[in-house]
């Protein structure tokens, strides 16, 4: 093969030439627009799934969701209170069934339009449409009409109209809205301050849909299209990175909003937040310290922990024999070193629970037992059933599913040995993806299954509703008609006390069929800089970053890293108006 | 030459029987030749690669090294370490200390995940030789108090055992399918090597996933043999190919056809000449493809798809190493024990696989050795 | 004359060239041998040479069943080997064995010489563990082989060395046919010399009809009685050793003995030598005449067109019938002489 | 050379139906859907939901609706009116089930670079540098500087990527804070990741090229080389280096697919938006049009490497080219 000069010249320069190639076109390739130090950078966890705040399923969403709407009504950061937000203020009927909000004059959307009271119609109306399948339609269900709306046929035109004015969700006014319920329910300000029930601009969003009727789905919430109403306008998103919020100068009470941009991090490795947070690129985060570290952090003044809405427990699959007799799902709660468990393993200031629902919320007394003498009651439980003693049947091997994470697998190692060590239980440890996890869970396809319930409102009905007969969330194949009766009473009951009552009766019920094996109460586990001022302390760790601002003059600014030069402007810079 | 050696037709009288008698052997002389030859042992061709082998010093050491590490990861349970799941939360993350200053403990607990038989004989055993002795933390211990050396020991038990599956499985698949296309050639061959081109170009993450979750979700204990076959699925590609390869390049050789014109059927060929002489090269690959398996496992780890605990594996004492590293609090034993011993292990067989290379490779024979 | 063994009819072979991915069928073929007729008897031995490329190992290997011919048969004792399966072909391999011209490649470099002579016994189990190896040692005594070779492996034996063995393998079981498929080309001529001389004894000892393939007349002149000539496939002469030799009719007969060297200088310094002219024509694009008519030098003195258009075939040239050649030029020789 | 292209087209074509047809189907056979969540659905709104992503079809049905530009439910593949998937024929890969606001393309489009990015970066560092280490120690070989450099290259593919990567973290961001501990907006974010994924790379480009070269030194052009009396160095870097790089040439394609593997792991360390993160948790969401849009852009982008390498293998090496494939 005769080579021409030229093509034996190019065969010697040929690597070189490509490698220079790649490595120009590696630098070249891209180039992302480097951001200003936002005022303020926390970690958000894992990425969020949508900014549509009717579909904000976790808690990532729900703080976006928090800060770019505004509810009709909002906690307080540090309590159970209802504050007004977007509306200035609501009346009740006498028989509590009728609501009546007042938006407020001055309020304006990001793009200059009126808050309205047709906005928060039509954006209930929007959440309860099949076609939005939004997960939390079924959270209205107690507004008249709405279940029918919900479940009814997909419509359009004037029979969508028609259907929807059997809905008792009304502006009554261009700034009064009213709501009608079908029964009395004494959480219901709760429910409509969780940010799923923040509205959304459904006139723009219909704009964009005319425009761009294949896209508009997904255009719809990208900065240049978002509309809000809240403290904060969406600048930048830049997937599986990070959010950068603005202040909104629309916002009516845009003065006091503390925090001129804020980013939050996509970003759900613990290890490498924590680095971030360490170099001064982080002002907070939080979620789940490893265990190691817990000791160390201790130390430092920025470590808090707080309670937090949340048990950690253990499902028994109650259709599978012998663990459909109640003796031994309350032996196997017993046997649980708790205080172990806690105070070695997790080391953060989890509380034992024995109950589902944690931190005294129903004002129980906290059980303070020790461990030996409730397995020698576990004993007594086993032996009755004919699990110990003379002629004692043998306990079949259990297996214990858990999602592949290191601290479910430590708590269930755990649980392991104490049930090894005082029933001579065989388990099976069954580390499952998490999806698997869910679907074993989901299919009673286990006989133990690690489980948490985080709260989304203050309140206690909140955890004790899940071991509902039929509820989605049950998936422990327990069942008693006694117990769905007294929450269902505990639902619409208006006088607190007594709904206390019936609560606790339920929970009584629950504690003596222990479907569940609760294990420890949950603390939140925040780094944090110290100069951080209004962060919300309140039990579910619902956090609006409207409150957020630095003791003055602790700005933190010129931190190394994520410096750059040229768009200085950019973040706070408040989308045009169409 | 030309005129004796040229006979006519009349030289060949003799019938062929009594030629042949001619040349028949009495038992006395038969014996003695056999005697003879017994003196004289021709250079076993696999012989004269262990010489060679054992000239290269570092490939010689390696096998020494692992020899030695395999034994002490199968005899695990009867050497005197405190147990590798005992989790002892009162003394987390003990820095290593040295034998001299704590020699051992009397605290032994037999506290294992469920072994296998073999292995509770061991324990037994262990437990007759030596009590309740077991060794200091040498290497330290972890954030939930066990003992690394004695992690380190039973998770090299995981790797190897994963990694030497991994390649057994990897080896059949390759081999048999290598062989198959190599020696059938023509469109089975086109097609065969069609077909590895396209899983090689296969993002194998879903396999590896869909495999793990499907399969591993029924049988949990059966987690780590789900490993070997899900590993082998991946990497017998090479080792089709590499032994199709050679089988091709086999398939012309005249011994081949001699076996053939001898009267030897396809198989018998196959078993007795073709795989004694594609296998140093499957040798050499295999020690080769060992090390990317047992990488492969802690990159699984690294997935949370690795071995289910309270068993360990080398990748994920490396991983929890790795993860503990913070600016905050380092500790660093955690990270460079698991990563030495892992390093120490791919080295060693990598310099073997070289070394292996250099001695069984028929390409590097045509050459004196450097 | 001795009874025929292994009868070869009008064994033709073509291969298929330049099938690629995307072409189910041939682009082209080559013609290696065309209606090739050869006998032979027991206890003889013929010689086939040939330039390389003239398609007699291909003969060789169709003989053995390596090569399946594409058309023709080969008949054992009347029994049609060509359509055999490979089951089929073995007890017929206990009459005809081959020995091949690659000595190091015939031998596994994994089999040390016994195993390599065991082989056979144990392919065709034939004989006991220690008739066996008595068997082996017998061979290896036949072919000059110590029993300090009993333990060897290849790589430790020369070239002339590993061919006895590959002979003493193909003796194994005792055949009355051996091929010998270019057995001493590959070795450097004082080596050739001493297998040549134990293949001539082993011949007469062992009763064997032999097909020698050679490329140079001279390597089969000691061993065989007689000898065909092959050219571009096909066999052009066949004639008795002395005959040939002494009176070759074929012009290419003739070029192929001229370019024998004799050792004695006088007789070479008078030699006339012939030397070929031109290119053979390519195997894919044979010419409907003579293949050989291109370099022919006779060929000017005879009707031209009738060598390049008509094909000559294989015919008598004498009495006995035992001197065959094919040529146009020979036929009109052969009845004037 | 035509003829080459084509094949390697249909090679690609076939690959990358059965990547999609074998992903599909395993993806579909793994427990869990994408909407599971902690928080169980309530069954209208699950139902409804898998009815507006055609869910509830038959696994073929799905494929097909998914590969084809034809509509085989009475709305397209998505839900309502003009909202509709085209179908990967169409090049339309359809919008996320994780990432509700974004199409498919859309992620590949913003992450895809980045990872692009990465990779290019530790290509361009590690096999320059690979080549002149692996010469090096070819050069010098039997000496010190040999076996020092044996074992650093060695190091470099015996330690798992993550190792790798903590390390490098603790040493040069945290121990001596040269370079930022996460993020990619500048050149001094590339450094560490871009060494995390290239040092694999470098050392395996090292031992090829040492072993190419004193192979190569023993040949007969090379020592006619010297014997005409060129240097040492000059008969390493003319000859012998040049016919040594083929392998490593050739190793480029695997390696490519090497270094987009491992990027999974770095991305996840250094806090990436790179297109290596979606490839696992796509499939741990059952997200599964991202999934097969990863699937897809990966096959085609292994295959591409590796039939790159191949051209420039042969492009290189005059006998690659020239000889026929028998």
């Amino acid at each position: 093969m005769a080579a021409s000069i030229p093509a034996r010249f190019g065969r010697r320069l040929a690597p070189s030439v490509a490698l220079l190639g790649v490595a120009t076109v590696g630098l070249l390739v891209v180039n992302l627009p480097r951001l200003e130090r936002a005022d303020f950078v926390f970690v958000n966890g894992a990425e969020v799934t949508s900014l549509d705040p009717q579909a904000a399923l976790g808690v990532p969403e729900q703080r976006i969701a928090r800060a770019l709407f505004e509810c009709l009504v909002e906690r307080a950061p540090d309590g159970l209170e209802i504050l007004p937000a977007a509306a200035q203020s609501h009346t009740q009927s006498a028989d509590k069934l009728e609501y009546r909000f007042q938006l407020r004059e001055q309020a304006r959307w990001s793009n200059g339009e009126p808050v309205l009271a047709s906005d928060f119609e039509a954006s209930f109306r929007r959440m309860l449409d099949p076609a939005t399948q939004s997960p939390f339609a079924a959270q209205l269900d107690v507004v008249v009409g709405a279940k029918a709306y919900r479940t009814g046929p997909a419509l359009a035109g004037e029979a969508a109209d028609q259907a929807w004015s059997k809905v008792e969700i009304r502006a009554s006014g261009p700034l009064e809205l009213t709501m009608r319920l079908e029964y009395p329910r004494v959480d219901f300000l709760h429910l409509l301050a969780c940010p799923q029930m923040a509205p959304v601009h459904v006139a723009s969003l219909k704009r964009l849909q005319q425009d761009e009727p294949s896209k508009w789905r997904r255009l719809w919430n990208r900065p240049e299209h978002l509309v809000t109403n809240g403290a904060f306008v969406l600048v930048e998103r830049r997937l599986n990175e990070r959010l950068r919020l603005a202040r909104s100068s629309t916002y009516w009470d845009s003065a006091n909003v503390g925090m001129a941009s804020i980013d939050a991090l996509s970003l759900d490795s613990f290890g490498t937040a924590l680095n971030l947070y360490l170099t001064g690129e982080a002002d907070w985060l939080d979620g789940n310290v490893p265990p190691l570290l817990v000791p160390t952090l201790l130390e430092r003044k920025d470590y808090q922990r707080r309670p937090y809405l949340g048990t950690y427990f253990l499902r028994v699959n109650t259709t599978r024999p012998p663990w459909n007799d109640a003796r031994l799902r309350k032996a196997l709660s017993l046997t649980i070193d708790r205080r172990s468990i806690c105070n070695n393993l997790l080391r953060a200031g989890q509380r034992p629970t024995w109950s589902l629902v944690p931190w005294n919320m129903l004002g129980e007394p906290m059980r303070e037992t020790d461990y030996g003498k409730d397995v020698v009651e576990a004993f007594g439980l086993l032996r009755e059933a004919g699990y110990r003693g003379e002629g004692a049947k043998r306990l079949p091997a259990l297996e214990i599913h858990f999602n592949s994470s290191e601290v479910h697998r430590d708590i269930a190692e755990a649980v392991a040995a104490d049930w090894k060590k005082t029933m001579q239980l065989d388990c099976v440890l069954v580390n499952q993806e998490w999806k698997v996890y869910l679907d074993s869970q989901k299919r009673l396809d286990y006989d133990i299954s690690r489980s948490s319930w985080i709260a989304d409102m203050p309140d206690a009905l909140n955890f004790l509703e899940i071991m509902v007969t039929g509820s989605e969330n049950n998936r422990t194949g327990w069942s008693d008609p006694e117990y769905d009766a007294k929450i269902e009473a505990a639902r619409r009951e208006l006088d607190l006390q007594a709904r206390k009552r019936l609560l606790t009766e339920a929970l009584d019920i629950l504690n003596a069929q222990t479907p569940v094996l609760p294990v420890y109460a949950y603390v939140t586990q925040d780094l944090m800089r110290p100069e951080l001022q209004g962060f919300s302390t309140n039990l579910i760790n619902d956090q609006n970053p409207k409150h957020w601002r630095w003791k003055s003059g602790a700005r933190p600014k010129g931190q190394r890293g994520l410096v750059g030069s040229s768009t200085a402007e950019k973040a706070t810079r408040p989308p045009k108006a169409p | 030459m030309t005129g004796s050696a040229l006979d006519l037709p009349g030289g060949r009288r003799t019938p062929a029987t009594a030629a042949r008698s001619r040349w028949k052997l009495t038992e006395r002389e038969f014996e003695l030749r056999q005697s003879a030859a017994a003196t004289v042992s021709g250079e076993n061709p696999w012989r004269a690669r262990l010489v060679q082998l054992r000239r290269r010093r570092t490939a010689w050491w390696s096998l020494w090294l692992l020899g030695l590490s395999s034994l002490v990861c199968l005899f695990a349970p009867l050497l005197p370490l405190p147990s590798p799941a005992l989790i002892e939360l009162r003394a987390p993350l003990l820095a290593p200390i040295a034998p001299w200053r704590v020699f051992g403990t009397f605290d032994f607990q037999p506290e294992y995940w469920p072994l296998g038989w073999l292995d509770r004989q061991l324990l037994e055993l262990r437990q007759f030789l030596f009590g309740t002795w077991q060794s200091g933390p040498w290497l330290g211990t972890d954030s939930k108090g066990r003992d690394l050396l004695a992690r380190i020991v039973f998770g090299g038990r995981t790797s190897l055992a994963v990694a030497l599956a991994g390649a057994a499985t990897s080896l059949v698949i390759g081999v048999s399918y290598g062989v198959i296309a190599g020696w059938f050639g023509g469109r089975i061959d086109r097609w065969m090597m069609r077909a590895v081109d396209v899983l090689q170009s296969l993002p194998f993450v879903f396999l590896v996933i869909f495999l793990l979750t499907v399969l591993g979700a029924r049988s949990s204990s059966a987690r780590e043999s789900i490993f070997f076959v899900v590993i082998g699925a991946v990497w017998w590609l090479s080792m089709a190919r590499v032994v199709r390869g050679t089988v091709r390049g086999m398939r012309s050789a005249a011994f081949l056809e001699c076996a053939q014109v001898l009267g030897a059927s396809q198989a018998s060929s196959l078993v007795r000449h073709l795989v004694p002489n594609v296998l140093p090269i499957v040798i050499v690959y295999l020690t080769l493809t060992i090390p990317s398996v047992m990488l492969f496992e802690s990159f699984l780890s690294f997935l949370g798809l690795g071995v289910s605990p309270p068993r360990v594996s080398w990748g994920l004492l490396a991983l929890e190493g790795a993860q503990a590293i913070n600016p905050l609090a380092i500790p660093w034993w955690l990270v460079l024990f698991p990563a030495l011993v892992m390093g120490l292990t791919l080295l060693a067989l990598t310099m073997l696989g070289d070394g292996l290379r250099d001695v069984l490779d028929p390409r590097s024979q045509a050459r004196p050795a450097p | 004359m001795t009874e025929v063994l292994l009868q070869v009819r009008a064994i033709g072979k073509r291969f298929d060239v330049g099938a690629g991915r995307f072409q189910a069928r041939a682009r082209a073929s080559i013609q290696a041998l065309s209606d090739v007729d050869l006998d032979l008897a027991s206890g003889q031995a013929l010689g086939l040479v040939g330039e390389s490329g003239s398609g007699k190992s291909t003969l060789a290997r169709i003989l053995v069943g390596l090569e399946q011919p594409s058309k023709g048969s080969v008949r054992l004792d009347g029994v049609e080997l060509t359509t055999l399966s490979r089951a089929a072909w073995r007890p017929f391999r206990k009459r005809i064995q081959m020995v091949f011209q690659d000595c190091a490649g015939s031998l596994d470099p994994r089999q040390s010489v016994r195993s390599a002579l065991l082989e056979p016994y144990r392919i065709h189990g034939l004989y006991s563990a220690r008739e066996r190896d008595m068997r082996c040692m017998e061979l290896l005594e036949a072919v000059g082989l110590g029993a300090e070779h009993w333990n060897r492996f290849p790589h430790e034996l020369s070239g002339g060395q590993r061919q006895r063995v590959a002979i003493a393998r193909a003796l194994a079981l005792e055949p009355q046919i051996l091929i010998l498929d270019e057995p001493v080309s590959a070795l450097d001529s004082s080596m050739r010399a001493q297998i040549l001389n134990l293949l001539i004894e082993l011949k007469r000892r062992f009763h064997l009809a032999c097909l020698f393939v050679a490329h140079d007349l001279f390597a089969v002149q000691a061993l065989c009685e007689h000898i065909a000539v092959m050219y571009m496939g096909r066999i052009v002469e066949v004639a008795p050793t002395g005959a040939l030799f002494a009176n070759p009719l074929h012009p290419y007969t003739q070029a192929l003995l001229s370019a024998v060297p004799f050792a004695d200088p006088q007789v070479e310094q008078q030699r006339r030598r012939i030397v070929l002219q031109g290119e053979p024509p390519s195997p894919m694009d044979l010419p409907p005449g003579c293949a050989f008519a291109a370099r022919c030098p006779t060929k000017h003195s005879i009707d031209a067109r009738l060598c390049e258009g008509d094909r000559p075939l294989l015919k008598g040239c004498d009495e006995t019938g035992l001197r065959q050649a094919a040529c146009h030029a020979v036929v009109t020789q052969g009845s004037q002489s | 050379m035509i003829r080459a292209a084509l094949r390697h087209l249909a090679g690609l074509v076939i690959s990358v139906v059965i990547v999609l047809a074998v992903s599909f189907a395993l993806m579909h056979a793994v427990p869990g859907g994408p909407f599971d969540a902690e928080r169980g659905l309530h069954p209208e709104i699950e139902a409804n939901l898998a009815r507006a992503y055609h869910l509830d079809w038959p696994v073929w049905k799905q494929f097909l609706q998914y590969i084809g530009p034809f509509n085989l439910g009475p709305d397209g593949w998505l839900g309502t009116g003009a909202d509709r998937f085209g179908g990967v024929l169409a090049l339309d890969f359809g919008p996320s089930l994780r990432h509700r606001d974004y199409d498919v393309a859309d992620i590949l489009a913003a992450s895809l670079p980045v990872s692009f990015q990465l990779g290019a970066l530790a290509l361009a560092w590690s096999v320059p540098l690979g080549i002149l280490l692996g010469t090096l120690a070819a050069a010098r070989a039997g000496t010190w500087l040999d076996a020092l450099l044996r074992v650093l290259t060695t190091t470099g593919i015996v330690l798992p990527g993550f190792v790798i990567a903590s390390l490098s973290l603790l040493v040069f961001a945290f121990a001596w804070p040269l370079f930022p501990v996460a993020g990619w907006s500048s050149l001094r974010h590339m450094v560490l990741p871009a060494f995390a994924l290239g040092a694999p790379c470098a050392t395996y480009v090292a031992r090829l090229t040492r072993s190419g070269v004193l192979e190569n030194l023993q040949l007969d052009f090379v020592r006619t080389a010297k014997g005409k009396g060129l240097g040492r160095g000059a008969v390493i870097w003319r000859h012998a280096l040049r016919s040594a790089l083929l392998p490593v040439v050739a190793y480029l394609g695997p390696a490519s697919a090497a270094i987009l593997t491992g990027s999974l792991v770095v991305e996840k360390i250094f806090f990436l938006p790179g297109a290596g993160t979606h490839f696992v948790n796509s499939a741990l969401n059952r997200d599964y049009t991202l999934a097969l849009g990863v699937t897809l852009v990966y096959t085609v982008l292994v295959f591409c490497l590796n039939a790159l390498a191949d051209l420039l293998a042969s492009f290189l090496d005059p006998r690659v080219g020239g000889r026929q494939e028998s």
